[in-house]
C-alpha cells in the first residue's frame, strides 16, 4: 500500500526529519487560509498516488495567498494520469541550493534492507545510477542489529556531505530508517532530501509503500486509506485479497498463483492473444473469492473471452466450480469461458460444472489456444 | 535416492487442527508420509486423524517424545514467523513453511537468524517437497507426480504442478520436486537445491522454473555453467508481464536492467540451459536430450 | 538503580500487565481518601528500597478507610532497616488463589537474558529453586531477536498455567520482557504474579533494576529518583560515578579498578585487618573525583586509616596526588593515610605528594600491612 | 612469539583524538606498536601525535587507505558499541574495547553479533594487551612489565598491572598479558586465551586472575584440567567482598551458590591450579614450579 506525499511527510516529522511546514487543504479557500498562515511564498502539490506529477502539472509555486486560490481551484477537481484530485499538500517555498536523495527498500540478494544515497538527488536519481553509478552510495543493514549511525556516517562521507551536515544527516537518515521499521514498509524514500540557502536539510518530498502482508498491524492506515485516489477494480480486488493488475488485452485470466498465472497470460501471447489482466485468486481460495475474481474480470469492458486455469493444490477445484457456477447464476453473460481444472478435488469440481454448459481443456496449451480462438470469434 | 525427504523423515505437522493443516495432513498420511505428530498450542494430548497422530502443545515436546526430523508449517501468516523459528529453536533441521503473507522483513530477520545453524527453510509460500512415489512434505497432488529421474525445483506453486503434470502426462516421472516459494525473502534458493540434484544419484535431469524479480535465475545459471555435469532444462515466468510495479527509485537502482524475463532467459541460454516457451514444451525438451 | 514497586508497577501498567488499582500516599489523609476510593479492603505497602518488608511491618491489610489512616500514620515516618518511611502505595486487596513467579535478568554464562517462571511464587521461590529445580522452567531470549510467543506459551506449559490463562500470561510475559528492554533493565521480576479467585492473572509486586550505564537513556528516572530511601553517602558518590559500599571494618580504601579494590580489601583481611568499604574510583578519575572519594571515606566514623592504592593505567597517578592534596587542605585529620602509586606518571604523582607529610609504601602487601598497623596504634 | 599481537600488528585508534585516545596512543607508539591510523569522525583528514599519524573519518577508508588489522577503541560509552561493530564491519580482526560502561544489553546484541564472524573482541572495559618489549595494544604501563615466559589473562584492570608488576620485580618476565576486561558480558573468555597459551612456545606457565561473579573461572578451571599441559597459577578476588548485591530473585535463582570467591578457589583447587593468596605471592608459586 503506497502512502500519499503527506502520510509520508506525517510520519517523518514525527521521526524527527525536518519537513517544510504546511497543511492539508481540500479546497481554494483552505489553501488560501494556510498561504495566509505561512505568510510567504507556497507550493502546492496534488496529492495522488501517481508518479510524474509535476511534468502533469500537479505541483505549483505561488507567491501570494490569491494565488493560492486561484491555482488550487484550477489543480482540485482535475485529473492526474486518470486520477481525481481531491486534496492538496500546501507548503512554505524552501530555497534549494542542492538536492540529495536518500531511500531504502529490502535487497533480496543480501537478504537486508539496503540504503541508498546519492548527492545529486532530484527526479533525474535513475539516470544519475545509470550513467554516474559511482555517486550511488549504499549501505546495508543487518536486520537483527538495525541501522547503525556509523553506517550512516559513512553514507553521509561517501556522497560529500559538507560535515556541518553530517549530524542532521545520520538523524534524518535513522528517522527514516525508524520509519521504515516501525510502519513495515518495503519502501521508504526522500527525494529530494534539500540543503537550503541557509545550510539546512529538509525532506522536500517522501515515498512510503507499506507491506500488504504486515497491514493488519497498521490499522490506523487501512481505515485513513484514500480510495479515491486508486483505480476502483483493484480496490474491489483488494478487499477480496486477490492480485489484480489491468493489461489491455483481450482475454480475462483467472489463474491460482503468480508464477501459474504468469505462464498463463504468457502462452496466450504465445498463441498470439493478448490478456486483459493478471489475476491470482491466492492459495486456497474459497467460492466466494472467485466468484469476486471473475465479477471484476466481467466488469472490464474489453473481455472478449475469460480463461480459468486452476492447478489445485491449496485450492481445491470444488470451491472454484461452486464459485465459478454462482456467478453464472448471478450475472448473465454471453462472453465465453475456457475452464481448466486439474488437481485437488478435480474430479467433484468438473462434476459441479458438468451441469453448466462450459468449455473445458485438459492442457494449458489446449485451453490458450481455445481461449485466444474464442477470443476472435467473439461479436457482443 | 531422493533429496531432502525420504522414508526416514519423521514429519510434524504446526496447525495439524487448522482447516489447510488437518486437509493436507490426511492427503499426506494417504501418499504414505510418516506424520508422527502435530502442534497446535493449546490443544496437546488430543489425537486427531482418526485418533492416529498425538497434537502436543509445543514443537519441543511433540520431537521430544515422538522424534521428528522435519516439520511442515501451515499457521495462519501472522504467527507462522514465531513457528519457523519455534521449530528451528526445538532442533529440527527440516522445516517447511507453506503459509503465504508472512511479512517480508519478519522473514528477513528469521532468515538472518537461523543462517548460522545447521536448518534448511524451505519456503515461506512454498507448496513443499514431493518425492514419488511414497513421501511429501507439502500441498503438491501426489497424483500428479510419478517416479523418475527428473529432480523439479521452482519459485512457483501451482506452475510446479503445471510442470510436473505436463511430465507425468508425457511419461516423465520425477525425482524430487522442490518448491522453494514465492516470496521474496525464502529459506533456500535455486543453488542450494541445484547442487543437492547434482549430487542425487536418481536424478539425471533438472527443470528449473523462474519467474520475473530477483536475481536468483541469474546466479543459478552460473552456478549450472560451473558446477553442474547434468542437463538443466529452465523455463521463466513472465514474459508478458507488464513492467513490474518499480519499488520507487531504490528499487530502481538496485535491479538496474536486471530481474526481467528476458534478462533470466538470457542467463540461462548463456549458461547452455535449455529454456521452454510454455510449460507443456519441457517434456518435449527432454526428450531430445 | 533499582525502582520502587510504585515505578515498575507504572511501568507494567504500560505495558498491558493487569496490576491492582491503587495510588501512592504520603500522608494518613491520602490513604485514607484512596481506600474511600477503591471502596474495599486495601493494602497499604512501604515504598522502600529494601527486602523483606512484609516481615518488618511494612505492608498490612486494612479493612476501612478508618483503619486505613490509622496504620498509615503508624508505618510511615517509622523506619524499616534503617530507611524512613515516606511514602505508601495504598491498593485493592486481592483475593489470591496461586502465587507464580516470573522473572528475567541478563545470564553471563549463555550471553543472553533468562527468563524464569515457577508455579510456586513468592517470597519462598528461592527455596524452591533449591529442593525442587524442575519446577523453575527457564527460557533463552536471543538478544537480537527479544522474546517469541512460543517461548512465553512454552514457560506457561512447562508451570501447568491452566490453558485459559495462557494467553494472558503471555501477554504478561511479553509486556515484562518489553518493560526490560525499554527501561535497559538488568532485571525484571513480578513476585507473586497471582491467580486471583475469580480466574485472572494480576501483578501483585514488581521489581526493576536499571543498568546504571544505560541510565543516560531514561533521565525522566533520574530526575524522579528518590534519594532518601538510600543512603546518604551512596547518594554521595553515584554523583561522582563513584562504586561505593560501607562495609563493617576500619580501614578505609580507595583503590582505582573493581577487582584490585577487591583485592586490596582481601590483602587486608588477610594481614588481620578489616576494610571499612569498597571504593573503586574507576578509570581516569579526576584530581575532583578522588578528592569526593577521600570526602566520603573521611565522613565515616569508624575509619581509622586511610589505605590509598593506585595503579595507573588510564588514571594517572599525577591527578590522583593532585585529588589527595586537595582534601587535605580543605579538612583537616588526624587520621593516618597510606599511600601507594605505581605507573602511569608515577613519577610526578609522587612529587605532588612530596611536599606533604604521607606515609607511602611500594607493595601492596607492605601498604596493607602498614594500614593495619596504623588502624591498631590509632587512637583519635 | 606472543599472542594476538605481534609486529605485524597494524594498529588503528578509534577515538585518536580524544583525551585517552590521545595519551596512550602516544605511549603505545613510545613502546613500540606500529599505529597505522587514528578515525574521529568529522576530523578525517588530520594528522596527529606530531602530524605522524593520519586520522580517517571511518574504519572503512582508514582500513582501505592504511592496511590496518587491529583496533583500539577509546571512545565515550555511548558511541562505543557503535564503533566496535564499525570496526568489526570494516574487516578489522582483533578488536581491543578499553572503554568502561558499554549498556550491558548492548553488548549482549554485539557479541552475539559479531559471533559468527571472524573476529576477536577484547573487552570492552579492558586493559587491552601487552607482549613485552615492543607491542602493546592498550594502556598497561609499558614499564611495569618485562619480557618473559609467563602469560598473563585476568578479567580485572588494575589488579593485571599489580601481578605483571609483581613479576616483573621477582624478575619474571611476561610472553604476553591480556585483560579480557571486567564487564558482564566480554567479546573473549578466559578459555579463549587458555588455549592460545597452549599453543604459545613463548609461554610456559600461565596466570590467570580472576574475580567473583559469574561462572567464567569456574569454566576455565575444568578447561585446565582437561586440555592444558603448561602449569597454571589462578588468583581470585573478592574473598573479602560483602554477599553480591543480588540481581533480585533471578539473579539468585540463576547463580545458585556459585560465583563466589570460595566456589572459584575451590574449582581453581580441584583442577590442579595453585591460588595465590594475595597478588605478590604469585611469584613465589612460580619460582617454585
Amino acid at each position: 500500500m503506497r502512502l500519499h506525499e503527506y502520510q509520508s511527510k506525517e510520519i517523518f516529522a514525527n521521526h524527527q526529519i525536518p519537513v517544510p511546514r504546511g497543511r492539508l487543504a481540500s479546497s481554494p479557500e483552505d489553501a488560501k487560509l494556510i498561504a495566509e498562515e505561512l505568510n510567504r511564498p507556497v507550493v502546492l502539490k496534488a496529492q495522488v498516488l501517481v508518479g510524474g506529477r509535476g511534468k502533469a502539472g500537479g505541483i505549483r509555486l505561488v507567491k501570494s495567498p490569491g494565488e493560492a486560490s486561484d491555482e488550487a481551484s484550477k489543480i482540485l477537481g482535475s485529473k492526474i494520469k486518470e486520477i481525481p484530485v481531491r486534496r492538496l499538500l500546501v507548503e512554505e517555498a524552501v530555497n534549494i541550493q542542492q538536492e540529495i536523495y536518500i531511500g531504502m527498500t529490502i535487497d533480496r540478494d543480501s537478504g537486508s534492507t539496503l540504503l541508498i544515497a546519492s548527492g545529486e538527488g532530484g527526479v533525474d536519481v535513475e539516470e544519475v545510477a545509470r550513467t554516474s553509478p559511482e555517486k550511488i552510495a549504499r549501505v546495508y543493514v543487518d536486520p537483527l542489529l538495525g541501522l547503525k549511525d556509523y553506517q550512516a556516517r559513512n553514507l553521509a562521507a561517501e556522497i560529500e556531505l559538507p560535515r556541518p551536515l553530517w549530524r542532521s544527516f545520520i538523524s534524518i537518515t535513522k528517522g527514516l530508517y525508524q520509519s521504515y521499521q516501525e510502519l513495515d514498509a518495503t519502501l521508504a524514500e526522500i527525494n529530494p532530501l534539500v540543503i537550503t540557502a541557509d545550510g539546512r536539510l529538509i525532506a522536500l518530498d517522501g515515498k512510503m509503500i507499506i507491506d500488504d502482508n504486515a497491514l493488519f498491524r497498521h490499522p490506523d492506515l487501512v481505515e485513513k486509506r484514500d480510495f479515491s485516489a486508486e483505480a476502483p477494480e483493484e480496490i474491489e480486488a483488494q478487499k477480496f485479497c486477490l492480485e489484480y493488475i489491468k493489461l489491455s488485452g483481450d482475454i480475462g485470466c483467472l489463474v491460482n498463483g503468480a508464477g501459474l498465472a504468469m505462464a498463463t497470460m504468457d502462452i496466450i501471447q504465445h498463441n498470439g492473444g493478448q490478456p486483459a489482466n493478471f489475476l491470482d485468486i491466492g492459495g486456497g481460495a474459497s467460492a466466494e473469492k472467485v466468484a469476486a475474481a471473475l465479477r471484476i474480470i466481467l466488469q472490464d469492458p474489453q473481455v472478449k473471452t475469460v480463461l480459468v486455469n486452476i492447478f489445485g493444490g491449496i485450492t481445491r477445484c470444488d470451491e472454484v466450480a461452486i464459485g465459478i457456477k454462482k456467478i453464472l447464476d448471478q450475472i448473465k453473460t454471453d462472453i465465453p469461458f475456457i475452464i481448466r481444472l486439474v488437481g485437488t478435488n478435480e474430479k467433484e469440481g468438473r462434476e459441479i460444472l458438468a451441469s453448466a454448459n462450459l468449455e473445458t481443456a485438459d492442457t494449458l496449451q489446449e485451453a490458450a489456444g481455445k481461449a485466444v480462438q474464442k477470443s476472435l470469434e467473439y461479436a457482443p | 535416492m531422493s533429496i531432502l525427504v525420504n522414508t526416514e523423515t519423521r514429519l510434524l505437522v504446526q496447525g495439524i487442527t487448522g482447516h489447510e493443516g488437518g486437509f493436507h495432513s490426511v492427503q499426506m498420511l494417504k501418499y504414505g508420509t510418516n506424520i508422527v505428530a502435530g502442534v497446535t498450542p493449546g490443544k496437546g494430548g488430543e489425537w486427531v486423524l482418526n485418533g492416529k497422530i498425538p497434537v502436543f502443545d509445543s514443537v519441543q515436546t511433540a520431537a521430544e517424545f515422538t522424534g521428528a526430523n522435519a516439520s511442515i508449517i501451515f499457521v495462519p501468516a501472522r504467527f507462522a514467523g514465531d513457528a519457523i523459528l519455534e521449530a528451528a529453536d526445538a532442533g529440527i533441521k527440516l522445516i517447511v513453511c507453506i503459509t503465504e503473507g508472512i511479512p517480508v522483513k519478519e522473514m528477513l530477520q528469521i532468515k538472518r537468524a537461523i543462517s548460522h545453524k545447521d536448518i534448511r527453510l524451505i519456503g515461506p509460500n512454498s507448496p513443499g517437497i514431493i518425492s514419488p512415489p511414497f513421501t511429501k512434505v507439502g500441498i503438491i497432488p501426489g497424483n500428479i507426480t510419478k517416479p523418475g529421474n527428473v529432480g523439479v525445483v521452482s519459485r512457483s506453486g501451482t506452475l510446479t504442478y503445471e510442470v510436473v503434470y505436463a511430465l507425468k502426462q508425457a511419461d516423465i516421472g520425477t525425482s524430487t520436486c522442490v518448491g522453494i516459494g514465492g516470496d521474496p525473502i525464502v529459506g533456500t534458493d535455486f543453488i542450494d537445491i541445484l547442487s543437492h540434484f547434482e549430487g542425487d544419484s536418481q536424478t539425471d535431469v533438472v527443470v528449473m522454473i523462474g519467474e520475473i524479480g530477483g536475481l536468483e535465475e541469474e546466479k543459478a545459471a552460473v552456478y549450472v555453467a560451473n558446477h553442474m555435469t547434468k542437463p538443466v532444462i529452465g523455463f521463466i515466468a513472465g514474459l508478458a508481464a507488464p513492467p513490474n510495479k518499480r519499488m520507487g527509485h531504490a528499487g530502481a537502482i538496485i535491479e538496474g536492467g536486471v530481474g526481467t524475463a528476458e534478462s533470466k532467459i538470457n542467463a540461462l541460454k548463456n549458461a547452455g540451459i535449455q529454456v521452454a516457451h510454455y510449460p507443456e514444451e519441457i517434456p518435449e525438451l527432454i526428450k531430445k536430450l
